[in-house]
Parts: C-alpha cells; structure tokens; sequence
C-alpha cells in the first residue's frame, strides 16, 4: 500500500510550537526483538495527533517509548531521542514526565482493581501539588464526563464491566491535569455513544484546557474526524502521514482503513476475501 | 559453530512435536549424555563425583519436582523437603521391611508414598491461592518434619534417631552404604536422574503438561475450558511430590548414607526453590543449571582462595561466599528475571540472527 | 471438524439455550434483572447494550461461572437452575473473553490444544512415554489444531508466545482456542474490541465461516453496530440489566428505547 | 484417651486459672512479638506486593548492629542512632540495587530477589560482627526488667515488664502506621503499587520513593522487633528462625492488612500456647513448631483471603 | 570446605572441622579456637608431636551436615589421621565410613553412644562420657542433694532437651531411672524452631513445679532457658545442665546465679600448658580468639579435644616407632590412651582434667565428672569427680551397640587386632 505515496520526510510535520518530537527511534524488546525501526513524530502544541496502524504495528510500543514505560516491559528505546516541550526526556522516569504533564493511558483498562473507582481517580492526582479543592473540583467534573463513573464510584475497580473500567483509565489520566495525554486504544470495548462522547472531551480538553493528544486508535473513521493530523505505521515504520482530512481523501487509507460511510458502505457479510493480506505476518 | 534450523524442514508433526527440533540442540544433549555418563565418572576424581555431582543431581531432581509444582502449574510450595524426607523415610522402612527386594524398586516406590501425602496436603490448594497456598505447604513441612523427629517407628526405633543406610547392591555392585565408591553411585543415581528427567519432559510437553501451564497462567479461563482444577491441581502435587520424594530418597541412600530429621529442614525447601527460580520457572533444563549453579557455586567460592594460594580463614570465607552468592543471585535475576534457561535461550535467538545484532 | 446437524439431535431453528427470566446481583449492584431470551440453533444472536448492562455478566451465567440467584437456563432441553462450568464445557459450550484470557506463557500452538482437554483422555501412563496411544492421540489433535491455525490464518505465529502479540491476534487466537472445544454454542464477547476496519472484516468472516461450514450457534457481543447489524440475525438488547428489546436488526435499529439507550444518533 | 483430650484441659483450666491467666499473657506477648515481624512483611507487601523473605534477617542484622556498635564502645543511644541509619542506608541501597531494576517483574522473583538480600545481610553480619551471639543492651537502652507479680486467683501471675514495654510499643507502631496507611495519599499510593506497577508507574507515582519509604519503616520495625526478641534471649542468627513464625501470622491476618497483622498475631500466639500448654502432652509435646500453621489453615479454609486481607478478584 | 594448601607440606595432617558460621557459632567458635590455639602451640613449642610438625586446616561446617559430609570428601585425599566432625549429625553418616577409608574418628563426648564399644566401632572414639554417663552423673549429684539416690523415690524430675538426636538419646535410660529409683519424669522438648521462644515449656515447669530440671540444650536453647527458668523464679540451684553451656550462654543473665553443669576439665588459664599458648600462640598473634576468651569453658573442651588428638599422635609415634603416622597408627594411638596424672603433668596439665585410659573395647573411658555452678560471674567447681553409672548404662550400650550392628547387615566384625598396652 505504501506505493503511489509522497515518501514520508518530518518536515511536512506542521512547523508550528512542537510540544512532542520523536526523532527516529528504535526499539528493542529482550534485546533481541526490533520492534520500532525509526519512527520518527511531532505533535504541535494543542494539536490532536492520530496515529494509526494494524495490530503489531508498533502504536503501543511507540506511545511506551515516549512515556517511558518500556523498560517495565524489558524494551529500550536503543537508537533516536524524544523531546517533550523542548527537553531531552527519554532518560526520564515515567513519574517525571507526569510531573511535566506528560501522561499515558494504557491499552487495555489498567485499574488498581483493589481499588474503588474513586480511589483509582485520587491516584490519579498524586503528582499534583495543587490541593485537595481544586482535586475535588476536577473529580467533579470527570464524573460529569462520565456520568457512570458517579454511580460505581464506591465499587471496587477490578468488578465493574469493561467499559466502565476504560473510562476510569481515561478519567484517572486527566485527574493530573496533564499537558499532553498519550492515549491507546480509548474508544476499545466502548459503547458507540460513549465513544463519541469521548472524543468529544478530547476535543472539549483540547480546546478548553489547550491539552494536546497523541491518540493509538483503531478506529479509523473517528479518529480521523477529531485528530489534525494523522500517521500511518507498519510493522514498525512510518509509512504515510499528513492533514487528518488529507488522509481522509487518500484512497488506500480509504480502503484498508475507512471503509465506505453512510448507506453504501459494504455489509461485513459480502467481505471480499482477496482483499485479505496477511500484514502482520510480514 | 553455526546454530541454524535453516534447511531443516518437518515433514510430520511428530518430527515437529519432538522435544528438540533442532538437529543441533539433538546433537547437544547427546554429547551432554556422553559426558556425564562416561567422561566424568571416567576422569572425576572422588571429590567431585561425591561432592559435587552427586548433590548436584540430587538437587535437580528436587528441583525438578518442585518445578512441576511451582513452575508449570503456579502452586509456591515449601514443604519441598518434607516431601523429600517422606521418600528418605518410606524407602527406608520398606527396604528394612523387605531387604530381599531391589533397592532401586524402594526408591521408586518411596515416591508413590511421598505422592500420596503430597496429594493430601495439596487438597487446600483448590481454595486457598498464591501466597496464601504457602501456608499449607508449610504445615507439611512442619508437621511431617515434626513427625520425623517423634515417631521412632520411622528409624525403627535406632537409638540416634536417625536413618542408617544399609548396604545394598544392584547386579552384585555395592551401590549404598560406605562401601559403595563414588563411581558406583554416582552412575545409578545418574541413570534414575535420567529417565526420571525423560518422563517429567515428555509429561510437561504432553496434555498433562497444557492442562497445569493454563491452569498457571490462567485458572478462570482454563474451569470454562472443562480443565478439573482439582484433578490437575493434585495430580501437579502429587507428581511434583513423588519426584521430590525419590530425590529424597536417593539423597539419603546414595549420598549421606545416614540422616537425622534435621536434614529436612525448611532451608531445604528454601535452596531447592531458589534453584528452581534461578534455573527458570516452567523449564526443566533450567531445574538442572539452577541446581548446578546454588549447589557449585558455593564450594567454588569456598575453593577459590585456597586454589589462588590467598591465606583467608575458612570462616571469612564462609562469610564472603554468602555476601557473592546473595549478590550474583541478584544479579541473575537482574540480568533475566526467567532464569538462566531464559538467557540460554536468548543467548541462541542471538547466535542464530548472528552476525546481525536484531 | 463436526458437520451440520450434529450430535445433539437438535436441528437448525430449534430452541438450543433458553434463559429464562435470570436475575443476577453482587451485593448492591443488580446486574441482570429477570432476562429472558433464547438462541435458536444455527442462528447468530447478538447481545448489544450500554457499558455495564450486564451483557459480559450474561454470557458467565450461561457457562456457568456466575450463578443467578433466580431463573433457569434450559441447554439441549435440560433444564438447570445454574451452569456449572465444567458441565457447559463438556456440553459443547465454548467463549471467548472481554478483556483476553489467554494462556500468556504458552505459545499459540499451545493455547489451541489446551482448547481440546477435554477431548483427550488417553491413559495418564502413555504420557509419560510419548509413545504409542499418546503420541498417535496428540498428531491426531495435532491435526485438527492445525486445520484452525490454517483456517485463522495464524501459521507463522504458530511457537509465539502468546504474551507477546500483539492485542488484535491475541483475540484471533483466543477465537481458535475456542474453536478448538468444537462447541455447539460459540459466545464470543467483544472479538472484535481494538481492530481496524479490516482487521474486523477478516473477523466478520471467520465468524460467518464458523458459523455456516460448521453449523456453529454463536452468542456475540460486539460494540460495533456495524458488524452488529451485519452479522447477526436476532439482536437483545440490555440496558442497566434489563432487556429492553429483542429481535431482527431492522427491528431493532427502528426501536426508540434502542437509539435512546445505545445507538444515540444513528450513522 | 477422649476424656484427656477433650476433657482433662479445661478441668485444668479450671484448677488452676492463674495458670490460665498466665497462659494467655503469654500468648499474647508472644503473639505481639509475632505480630512485630509480621507488620514488617505487611508493609512491604502492601507497598510492592513483594513478599520481603528479608524481614527475618533484618531483624537480626538491625539488632546486631545496634549491639555490636555499642560493644565496639559507641554509647548506647548513639548506637541507636547509628543503627537507625544503617537501616535507611540499606533501604535506599536496597531500592535502588534490587527493586529498581526489577520494577514490574513477577512477584515471585522479587520473592527471590529478597532471597539474595538476606544471603548477602548474612554474610555482612557475620564478616563486621562476628557470629557469636551478644547480650541485648536492655539496660543501656532503659528498658524495663524484673516483673510485676500479681497475687491472684489463688496463685500469681508474673507479668514482664519488658513484656508490657513490647505491647505498648507494637500497639503504638500498628495504630500509627494504619492511620498512614488507610488516610494518606501515600498510604493510596502504596496500594495503587501493590496492585499494578505498571499502571502505577503510568500515573506518575515514583516507585523509587515509595520503596525507599517503605523499606525504610519495615527497617525500622525490624529494628524494635529485634531489640525486643533480643532482651528476651539473646541476639544471634539464629533469631532468624522465629522470623518463620511470622508467616502463619501474616497469612492468617491477610498480607495486606496492618490489623490483620496484629489480629493474626494474638491468635497465633495465644492459641499455640494453649495448645502446647494443655495439649500438646498429649502427643509429648512439642507441638507448636507446626500448631500455628495448622490454625491459619483452618481459617484460611474460611476465609481464603486471610481474616483482613483484600479479597482476591475473580473476574473474567 | 577450605582444602588448605598447607596439605602440599610434609607433616602430619590434622583436619579441623569447625563452625564459625551459622545459629550455633556461639559455641563453635570457642571451641574451634581452642583445638586450633593448642596444636599450633605444640608446632610453636616442640615444632609438633616427637618433631614432625602437625599440619592444621580448619574446615568450615557450619554445623550443616551436608557442608560437614563435603568437608569430609576434600580431606579425605590428605591421609588425614583423625578426623572430630564436631557435630552429631555430621558423626553419623561418618561411622561407617570410617572402617572403609582408614580414618579414626574422634566424637568427644557427642556423637554416637554406642560407638564406646571398642569392639564393634573400633575406628570410632567418643572420650571421656557418653551422654548417658552425663545423665548418671547428673543423677547421682541430684542424689547426693537429696540424701542418697534412694530418697529420689516419689521425687518429680523434668527433663527440658533440644528436640532432636542428642535431647532425645538419654530419654530411656532417664525411663529407665525413673523406673528404678521411683521418681516420675516430665518431659519438655524444645523443638529446633522454638529454642527462642520457650514460654510455654516454662509455663508447664511451673505447673509441674518439678523437683529438679536437666537440661540436655544447644546453641540459642541454653541461654534462653536460663533467662526463662529465672521469669519463673525456678530455684536454680535445682536447675543441671549437661556440658554444652558456655559463659556466653548465662553471662549478663540476671537470676542466673546457682545455675549448674557438669563439666570434666579445668577452666582458666593457670596450667602450664595454657600459659604456654597464650605465650607462643595468643601473645605472637597466632590465636584468631581475642584474649578474654581464652581459658573460657568452651576453648578449654577445644584444647582438651585437641590434647587427645595430639595424646593420639604420640602414642601412635611410640607403637609403632614411625614419625609420620597415618590413620591406622592414630587409630592404635587412640585405642592406647593413657593419660595418668604423670602424664598430664608432663604435659603441662596437671589438675586440668581427670585421668583417661582408653582400651580396645572401651573407647569411651566413661569418667567421672564435677559439677560447677554459676555465682554470677564465672564458674564454681562445686564437687569434686562424680563417677557415672556403668551398671545402669553398660546394657544399653550393649543393646544399643548390637542393635547398631544387626541393623547394618554385613557389619564388620572387628579385624584391627588389639595392641597390648604398652
Ligand atoms: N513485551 C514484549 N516483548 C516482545 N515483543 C513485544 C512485546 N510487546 C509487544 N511486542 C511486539 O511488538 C510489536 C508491536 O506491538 P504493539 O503492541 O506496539 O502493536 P500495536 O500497534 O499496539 O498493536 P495493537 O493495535 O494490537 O495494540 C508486536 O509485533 C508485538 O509482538
Ligand atoms: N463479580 C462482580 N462483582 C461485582 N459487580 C460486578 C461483577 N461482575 C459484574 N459486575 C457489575 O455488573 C454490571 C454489569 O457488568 P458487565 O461486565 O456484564 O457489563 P457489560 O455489559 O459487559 O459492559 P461492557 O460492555 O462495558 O463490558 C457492571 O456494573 C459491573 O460493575
Ligand atoms: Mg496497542
Ligand atoms: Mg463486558
């Protein structure tokens, strides 16, 4: 798919105030495994960033890379930097970062399932010197996001259903009152309604709050409509990126990712079956 | 030497299933077995056999126990050398009862007797989980340990206390006793090593083996599958019991040739899990270099200033030796929380990709 | 694996599982109040509602790992006032899980013939020799493990770790897990959470295989409407526990509780 | 046979009630002195879901290097000063040589990790402090000695008054660090870590801080354990066998609970020392080495989670 | 398991099996410091036994039999001529060994009982007492107290002993006792995990309120005893112990005073022989034991464990007329002991122990010993040398021997023959 496609170079990255910038690194897990073969990104300040790609394409392990969770995973980042706010930060630990204003969201709900759901968002807070006020107050206004959360906010987190954990995930990340938040994967195992609300918070945030987002997401089709800008990875590497409409335009992108909209799009049950390719497997 | 499957293609899934795939790894465990069947016992002299290989054995069959238990299908256990000290006990008893019958024969059947009580204390296992699941085993520990020390009938009634090993012979050879030379007992113990070894490898890579790694890695999962936890769970006991319980046996038989309770203490356990965790969790090669390495290492350490000619008393020596030992252990843990398998493994990932890093 | 029709007796159209009228809660937290709905065999019966209906809760009743504290589940006729879970497994009941449940330690080979315990019962003694009866037994399920692995089209991940795929074929090896159980009645919860687009077309089509070569029934719970509407033939609906409609996917796309609840404005 | 088991004890009991009394002083004490080392576990495990195999040993070496201080002539405060230090410096030493590298490992090998510690805390001991045992500095400390005998139910009940410190210090330590645990936000913190590394490290908590903090009171809990044991026989290695004890206490409490520790405690103590005291001559007494551990299975039995512990999710 | 380079020397080689490490260093340490500091003072004084240099290598055991039994292969290549495992637990597996590789062993007053018996443990030595005689004596003291063992009758005696081989060895004779003089016997095993924590041991002591108490105790065990049998203000006076306390163990304990043990050699430092060790060994800086403690209970048994290996030696020497003896030698050396008062004097020791003649049957001796008391700050003789009671324990020593033998069929039959003493 990468055929007929402008080669990527980091210029065409918007020039404007660059909050994040991922210069081309490389990642390793176990020392043996090479994941991330040069990934190169930047996210303007207040800017929504999407990055999107196939199962194992490297988004999760990207997103670690930078909030420096992959040596709790025995990976490191063994070639390229990463700057946040204009600062070398890949020698950091992650408890710096968040103190920044740099937070990730984790793929696959991680609550403290020992703890109530409220508890879950007070952690959230600790690196927060501000104050038990303005902590109420923020805390308010996630479970007015997230009216669902007010109902199990007593419950402990390791039983509520999936849903209701992603959006602890999500609402426990902004309890910090981050700058940038790195979110994998939100819209996973979410009602549709949910979903959209979501992303509408991510936008209300990112225009309110001027907090900018480098989102993993799957779902193209919504991640494209709310992101300003959008990179293509494959098996590791940066295959295509540009303007989220651009993108939107882009035939390829159109075909593997969007899939036709509205009432034409095409049923899942007259799936073609040529147009499968094993991706993951190269 | 080059480490390539290249150009080594299965033709049947049996050659597939096999337990090393790799013609290499084949060839390894062949020159391994010549090794230890015929140059050490050929060219080891009487202190390493005795004092070296025979515990280090030994061990690696506990482990190997142990393993089956804690490693493949995630049950902690302490009682290892309770479990050991059953087997020393039963066969004990059972060749006084029956010195006519082979000893070999009390050395496996000892184990069925250790099996059995390890079945019995793994009873709680079904409810009671993880950490939790220590508390029972350590009951065992305890208590049998405690019955060792109470119940004369064990050591029919010797006025030490303790077992005294008769002596035994296989194919008129002295095997147990002090007239049994190191070459003798280091062979037959190796032998029931082996095929002990052969078993545990071809249970673990077999149904029984799945069915305790996904009861390990995840019990829910594995109940809605039709996995029995409790079957699985006390067979993982009783078969980890009976291999501790064999090793126990031969600990005593071929090795100190007398054991008063204390043998079986709780540290016991504690060296034998150590080995089990260093030599890799859910890998029975891994049982091996754990038990060669927490075994070694130390007598190594002890040898070290002597062979260097350094004047450092025994005592100083003893001191530092544990200060090393802590450290390296923690170190190896550092370096591959898996287990010196796990770095063996990955040692190969690297020769094959060789000369490239990745 | 098994042809169409099948063992049960049973053929296509008839009532294969009936809940009937369940109500489950944890302490405060009502999960499931007095549901009730049937699968029909053959059919692909969509469960759809908000976050913490009580969907994920649903499908544990059915195999068994949570016990209502009222109503009945009638399976293959038999009527029960609960599942019991290894009862659901050997009946031919088999499930894939919300947030994965794999084996992590065990490679994907591994996994799927974990999936068919309970069709292996050669002798414990045989296993110790690999030989004879327990090596004929394991090529022999070898076999059909493989005839998945082919069917997933997850060859080359084959001697992985599961641990380490990636989410998306992490939920594609779950599915084969559970296939390899050759059940009668497949539940899959939310196989399609974390794909792209065409990761869930693939997906789409494995269901649809399964569910056509080999006359599976399927329960799927699935956020997207989608795939929802595509896929299934009968849709429940459950909102805060309760069912709330029932019934084909035009029935349901139309039904005002349904967009109010669930779909919101429809796209 | 029936009558001296279920029978002749608690005639016993009734006989002789100062003996009773005296009985479940001394389980309690003892139950006290376990619940001391069991805290220690507590704290840990709490904070890293690390069972710290270390305690035992830390215990011996803080004691150690308090007396051996004070014998190689440092006044005996200073002393405790200086042992006090050497229990931070082994925290943050331990934080950042062992834990840090491996954050987010399996339990099981930070369990083993904790294994090396102790090796190596050996090993030290002996090498700077000879392996000899040594005599509590009891006196030099102030601590109190000699007992109060109380005359009653027509015989005497000896309570030590280092007995009585013991309580009253273990019950100050456990209320305060309850209060730490349950109010504050690092007393959160601690738990969030306890449940998911990973996770923790992604909201930003510093593992590194909290380890330091917490290695460093389970340090200082060691220490007060020590001089307690210490007074009451003597400090040498082999107090790291008592260490064990605290194991059916811990379990039997739940890992995770600072009361459980304490509950667990008294039960375990109290409940071997009448078993050994009215049944163990039954069966030539001698009992208690394993008595303890019986008693925390049969609860367990009830409770799989420990009498306080977190209750252990099933979830699918 | 150090292999001491010092093996290469010529000399005669004599293994130390010591434990400096481990819960029981307390006690080991003294010991190991005393057969260490007297036998390097003969190197230093004589330049060894009848002028060849005895050349020492400490083995460290940690009182751990496996690390004894590795010890035990790495000197075993050395043509060691007697080797003391210093543990019971190390003795055992040992004993059969013995006869194979040539090699006496020498338990001093630990070990295996029955191996007193020349005749069927001819390779085997366990000077001056078994712990059966230990108990006779402790009883015939407790005897005199009362006015004659007979006035035990209707006495209650309690028994408190480390749970394991050596607590629980003298249990039928004490039966036995009890039996025959009449009085009733409590027991209170102290199990190897609790020796700290005996409380409800005591409780029990203090609801029996038995007459006297005889402790049979180890390591930890001892000086938690004494600190409990004093919580319960037990009369210590009735309190007797066998030999194994050291000062360490009561020092600092108060209420201790009026403790007692029994014990069959001087302490201090006041023998000539002594002297000479802190002269050649402690003074030049060749003693690793810190000057206080020499003279001390424990170092003085390690001195009196090495006199015997050094006795050994040099009877050896005098049979059969060789300078650099080997095992077989000691082995005759050993069966030929004679130490009389001349000798003792002779030796520098004169009033530091009793005499000790050992003989082809009797490896043991089985000699009186004294009781010493604890005034608070260092040990009292208090009687002078009790003698056992061959009769009571003569049987089962017998018993036990043959049982020994039975129940290790092929059991060699004595083949060493017997030297006339010389
Ligand atoms: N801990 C690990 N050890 C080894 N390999 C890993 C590890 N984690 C991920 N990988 C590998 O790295 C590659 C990228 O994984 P990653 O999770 O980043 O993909 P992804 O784009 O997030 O996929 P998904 O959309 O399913 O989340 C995958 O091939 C995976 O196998
Ligand atoms: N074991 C349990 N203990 C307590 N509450 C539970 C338990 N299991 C489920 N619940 C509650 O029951 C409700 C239904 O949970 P369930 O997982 O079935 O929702 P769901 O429909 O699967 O939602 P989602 O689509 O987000 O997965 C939730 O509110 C959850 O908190
Ligand atoms: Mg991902
Ligand atoms: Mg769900």
């Amino acid at each position: 798919m990468t055929a007929a496609l402008a080669p990527h170079d980091a210029t065409a990255a918007p020039v404007a105030e660059t909050i994040l910038a991922v210069n081309n690194i490389e990642v390793v897990y176990d020392h043996v495994i090479l994941v991330l073969k040069g990934v190169s990104l930047t996210v303007p300040k207040g800017g929504i960033v999407a990055l999107l790609g196939a199962n194992g394409a490297g988004k999760t392990t990207t997103l670690k890379a930078i909030s420096n969770l992959l040596h709790a995973e025995r990976g490191e980042v063994t070639k390229g930097t990463v700057e946040f706010d204009g600062q070398r930060v890949d020698r950091l630990t992650p408890n710096d970062l968040v103190r920044r204003g740099c937070i990730q969201v984790m793929e696959g709900r991680h609550c403290f399932g020992h703890l109530t759901i409220e508890e879950n968002l007070l952690t959230g807070a600790f690196t927060r010197r501000d104050g038990n006020a303005a902590i109420r107050r923020d805390m308010e206004m996630i479970y007015d996001y997230f009216p669902r959360l007010r109902q199990r906010k007593g419950s402990i987190a390791g039983y509520t259903s999936g849903g209701e954990q992603q959006m602890c995930a999500i609402g426990r990340a902004m309890m910090s009152r981050p700058k940038m938040i790195l979110l994998d994967e939100p819209s996973m195992g979410l009602a549709p309604q949910v979903v959209e609300e979501i992303f509408e918070i991510v936008r209300t945030l990112n225009q309110k709050e001027g907090v900018s987002f480098l989102l993993a997401e799957q779902n193209t089709n919504i991640a494209l409509r709310y992101a300003t800008y959008g990179y293509i990875l494959e098996t590791g590497r940066v295959v295509m990126d540009g303007a989220a409409d651009a993108l939107r335009e882009n035939e390829d992108v159109k075909e593997f990712y969007l899939g036709v909209a509205g009432a034409d799009r095409k049923s899942f049950r007259e799936v073609k079956s040529y147009k499968r390719r094993k991706r993951w497997l190269a | 030497m080059f480490y390539r499957e290249a150009g080594q293609y299965k033709t049947s899934y049996a050659a597939d299933m096999a337990i090393f795939p790799i013609r290499q790894d084949r060839i390894g465990i062949a020159v391994i077995l010549l090794i230890a069947f015929v140059i050490i016992p050929v060219f080891g002299n009487q202190f390493f056999l005795s004092s070296v290989m025979i515990p280090t054995l030994v061990f690696s069959l506990a482990a190997i126990g142990l393993n089956i238990l804690t490693g493949y299908t995630g049950l902690i256990s302490l009682g290892t050398a309770a479990f050991m000290g059953v087997g020393a006990y039963a066969c004990y008893k059972l060749t006084s009862w029956f010195p006519g019958v082979n000893i070999l024969v009390w050395i496996i059947a000892s184990g069925f007797v250790s099996a059995g009580v390890g079945a019995l204390f793994g009873l709680p296992s079904l409810r009671i989980k993880g950490f939790y699941l220590v508390v029972a085993t350590l009951a065992a520990q305890f208590f049998l340990q405690w019955c060792f020390v109470r119940i004369p009938w064990l050591v029919n009634y010797n006025t030490s206390g303790a077992i005294e090993v008769p002596e035994r012979t296989l194919f008129g050879v002295v095997i147990t006793g002090a007239n049994a030379t190191p070459t003798a007992r280091y062979l037959v113990l190796l032998s029931v090593v082996a095929a002990l070894t052969w078993f545990a490898s071809n249970l673990v890579h077999g149904r029984v083996g799945r069915a305790w790694m996904a009861v390990r890695d995840m019990d829910i999962a594995a109940e809605l599958m039709g996995i029995r936890l409790l079957t699985t769970k006390l067979l993982a006991f009783a078969v980890s019991s009976f291999y501790c319980g064999v090793a126990g046996a031969l600990m005593v038989f071929l090795w100190y040739g007398s054991a008063e309770p204390e043998v079986f203490v709780i540290n016991q356990s504690f060296l034998v899990l150590f080995m089990v965790i260093i030599g890799g969790l859910g890998s029975l090669i891994g049982s091996f270099m754990g038990a060669a390495l927490i075994y070694m290492l130390p007598i190594v350490l002890r040898m070290l200033p002597a062979a260097l000619g350094l004047p450092i008393a025994s005592a100083t020596v003893e001191h530092l030796q544990f200060i090393i030992v802590g450290a390296l252990i923690i170190v190896f843990l550092i370096a591959e929380p898996h287990g010196l398998a796990r770095l063996w493994q990955t040692g190969k990932q690297k020769l094959r990709i060789w000369p490239f890093p990745y | 694996m098994r042809a169409p029709g099948g063992k049960d007796g049973l053929v296509a159209g008839d009532v294969l599982l009936a809940v009937d009228n369940v109500s489950l809660s944890f302490g405060g937290v009502k999960a499931i109040t007095e549901v009730s709905f049937d699968i029909r065999k053959g059919e692909i019966r969509a469960i759809i509602g908000p976050n913490g209906a009580g969907k994920t809760s649903m499908l544990n009743v059915i195999n068994g790992f949570y016990h209502p504290q009222q109503g009945r589940i009638t399976y293959k006729g038999a009527t029960r006032q609960k599942m019991r879970p290894y009862v659901a497994a050997s009946q031919g009941i088999s499930r894939t899980f919300q947030n994965v449940a794999l084996f992590k330690g065990m490679s994907t080979l591994d996994n799927i013939m974990a999936g068919r315990t309970l069709k292996m019962q050669g002798s414990f003694f045989w296993q110790l020799f690999r030989h004879g009866p327990a090596m004929r037994e394991e090529i022999e399920h070898r076999r059909k493990v493989e005839e998945i692995i082919d069917f997933l089209e997850i060859q080359a991940i084959r001697k992985t770790p599961v641990g380490k795929l990636p989410y998306g074929l992490q939920k594609r090896v779950e599915l084969g897990r559970a296939l390899a159980m050759e059940p009668d009645l497949l539940l899959l919860d939310e196989p399609m959470a974390g794909m792209n687009l065409e990761e869930k077309e693939d997906m789409s089509r494995f269901i649809l295989d399964v569910n056509n070569q080999y006359g599976t029934t399927i329960a799927l719970i699935e956020h997207d409407i989608g795939v929802v509407m595509d896929l299934s033939d009968r849709i429940v609906v459950l909102e805060y526990g309760r069912k709330i409609a029932d019934g084909t996917p035009d029935q349901v796309k139309s039904d005002q509780k349904v967009i109010d609840a669930y779909l919101g404005v429809s796209h | 046979m029936l009558y001296a088991l279920f029978v002749d004890p608690w005639v016993q009991m009734g006989q002789a009630p100062d003996l009773l009394v005296q009985t479940l002083w001394e389980g309690l004490v003892s139950g006290v002195l376990y619940a001391l080392i069991a805290l220690g576990f507590v704290l840990i495990f709490k904070a890293s879901g690390v069972f710290n195999f270390a305690q035992g040993i830390m215990v011996v070496f803080s004691a150690l290097t308090l007396v051996g201080l004070h014998e190689m002539g440092v006044p005996a405060f200073l002393a405790l000063g200086l042992a006090v230090a050497v229990m931070f410096v082994l925290a943050v030493a331990v934080e950042r040589v062992v834990l840090r590298p491996l954050v987010n490992q399996p339990d099981i090998i930070l369990f083993m990790a904790t294994f090396g510690i102790t090796y190596v805390l050996i090993g030290l001991g002996e090498l700077i402090f000879g392996g000899n045992p040594k005599r509590m500095i009891a006196d030099e400390l102030y601590l109190p000695k000699g007992a109060i005998d109380l005359k009653i139910l027509g015989g005497f009940v000896s309570l030590q008054k280092i007995d009585i410190a013991a309580a009253v210090i273990a019950a100050v330590m456990i209320a305060a660090l309850a209060f730490f645990f349950q109010k504050t936000r690092i007393g959160r913190a601690l738990r969030a870590v306890a449940d998911s590394h990973k996770a923790a490290l992604s909201v930003g908590i510093s593992l590194n801080q909290i380890w330091a903090i917490v290695w460093f009171t389970a340090g200082i809990v060691a220490l007060v354990t020590g001089i307690m044991w210490g007074a009451r026989s003597e400090v040498s290695f082999s107090l790291q066998v008592i260490a064990l004890k605290a194991l059916p206490v811990l379990i039997l409490g739940g890992f995770t609970s600072v009361p459980g520790a304490i509950v667990g405690g008294l039960i375990i103590g109290i409940g071997e020392k009448l078993g050994e005291f009215y049944w163990g001559p039954l069966v030539g007494g001698g009992i208690e080495s394993w008595l303890a551990y019986g008693i925390a299975l049969a609860f367990l039995l009830f409770r799989p989670q420990g009498l306080f512990g977190e209750k252990i999710i099933e979830r699918i | 398991a150090t292999i001491g380079q010092a093996a290469a020397q010529e000399g005669i080689y004599v293994p130390l099996f010591t434990y400096r490490t481990g819960p029981f260093a307390g006690s080991g340490i003294p010991i190991a410091d005393g057969m260490r500091d007297y036998l390097t003072m003969l190197n230093e004084r004589d330049g060894g036994i009848g002028g060849v240099k005895i050349v020492l290598d400490e083995c460290e055991t940690g009182y751990d039999t496996k690390k004894g039994l590795e010890c035990y292969d790495a000197v075993k290549g050395k043509k060691p001529v007697v080797v003391n495992p210093w543990s019971t637990g190390i003795t055992l597996p040992l004993i059969p060994k013995a006869s194979v590789d040539k090699i006496p062993i020498l338990s001093m007053a630990y070990g295996l009982s029955a191996s007193a018996r020349g005749d069927i443990f001819p390779w085997v030595f366990n000077p001056p007492d078994t712990y059966w005689d230990g108990l006779g004596i402790i009883l015939r003291y407790i005897g005199q107290q009362e006015g004659g063992l007979e006035k035990l009758k209707g006495k209650k005696i309690g028994y408190i002993y480390f749970d394991g081989g050596f607590g629980k060895e003298p249990i039928p004779l004490f039966e036995q006792l009890a039996k025959d003089f009449g009085f009733d016997l409590k027991l209170y095993p102290v199990a190897p995990g609790d020796m700290q924590n005996q409380s409800s041991q005591w409780l029990s002591v203090r609801r029996d309120r038995p007459d006297f108490m005889v402790m049979y105790g180890w390591g930890a065990m001892n000086p938690t005893a004494i600190k409990e049998a004093a919580k319960i203000n037990y009369p210590m006076e009735k309190f007797v112990s066998i030999w194994w306390p050291g000062e360490d163990d009561i020092r600092g304990t108060d209420g201790a005073k009026g403790f007692k043990m029994i014990n069959w050699h001087g302490i201090g430092t006041d023998y000539p022989a002594l002297k000479d060790i802190q002269k050649f060994v402690v003074d030049k800086g060749l003693s690793k034991a810190n000057k206080d403690k020499v003279g001390e209970l424990l170092y003085n048994r390690g001195v009196y464990n090495s006199l015997l290996i050094a006795e050994g030696i040099a009877q050896a020497q005098k049979i059969t007329g060789k300078k650099a003896v080997d095992g077989a030698d000691v082995r005759r050396g050993l069966e030929n002991l004679n130490l009389d008062e001349a000798r003792l004097k002779e030796l520098g020791l004169a009033g530091f122990t009793g005499t000790l003649k050992l003989t082809c049957d009797n490896h043991n001796g089985h000699r009186p010993a004294f009781i010493q008391q604890w005034d608070g700050a260092k040990w009292v003789k208090i009687t002078d040398p009790i003698e056992p009671m061959p009769d009571k324990v003569k049987p089962l020593l017998d018993a036990a021997a043959q049982d020994y033998a039975e129940k290790n069929p092929g059991w060699p039959k004595r083949s060493e023959p017997c030297d006339k003493a010389s």
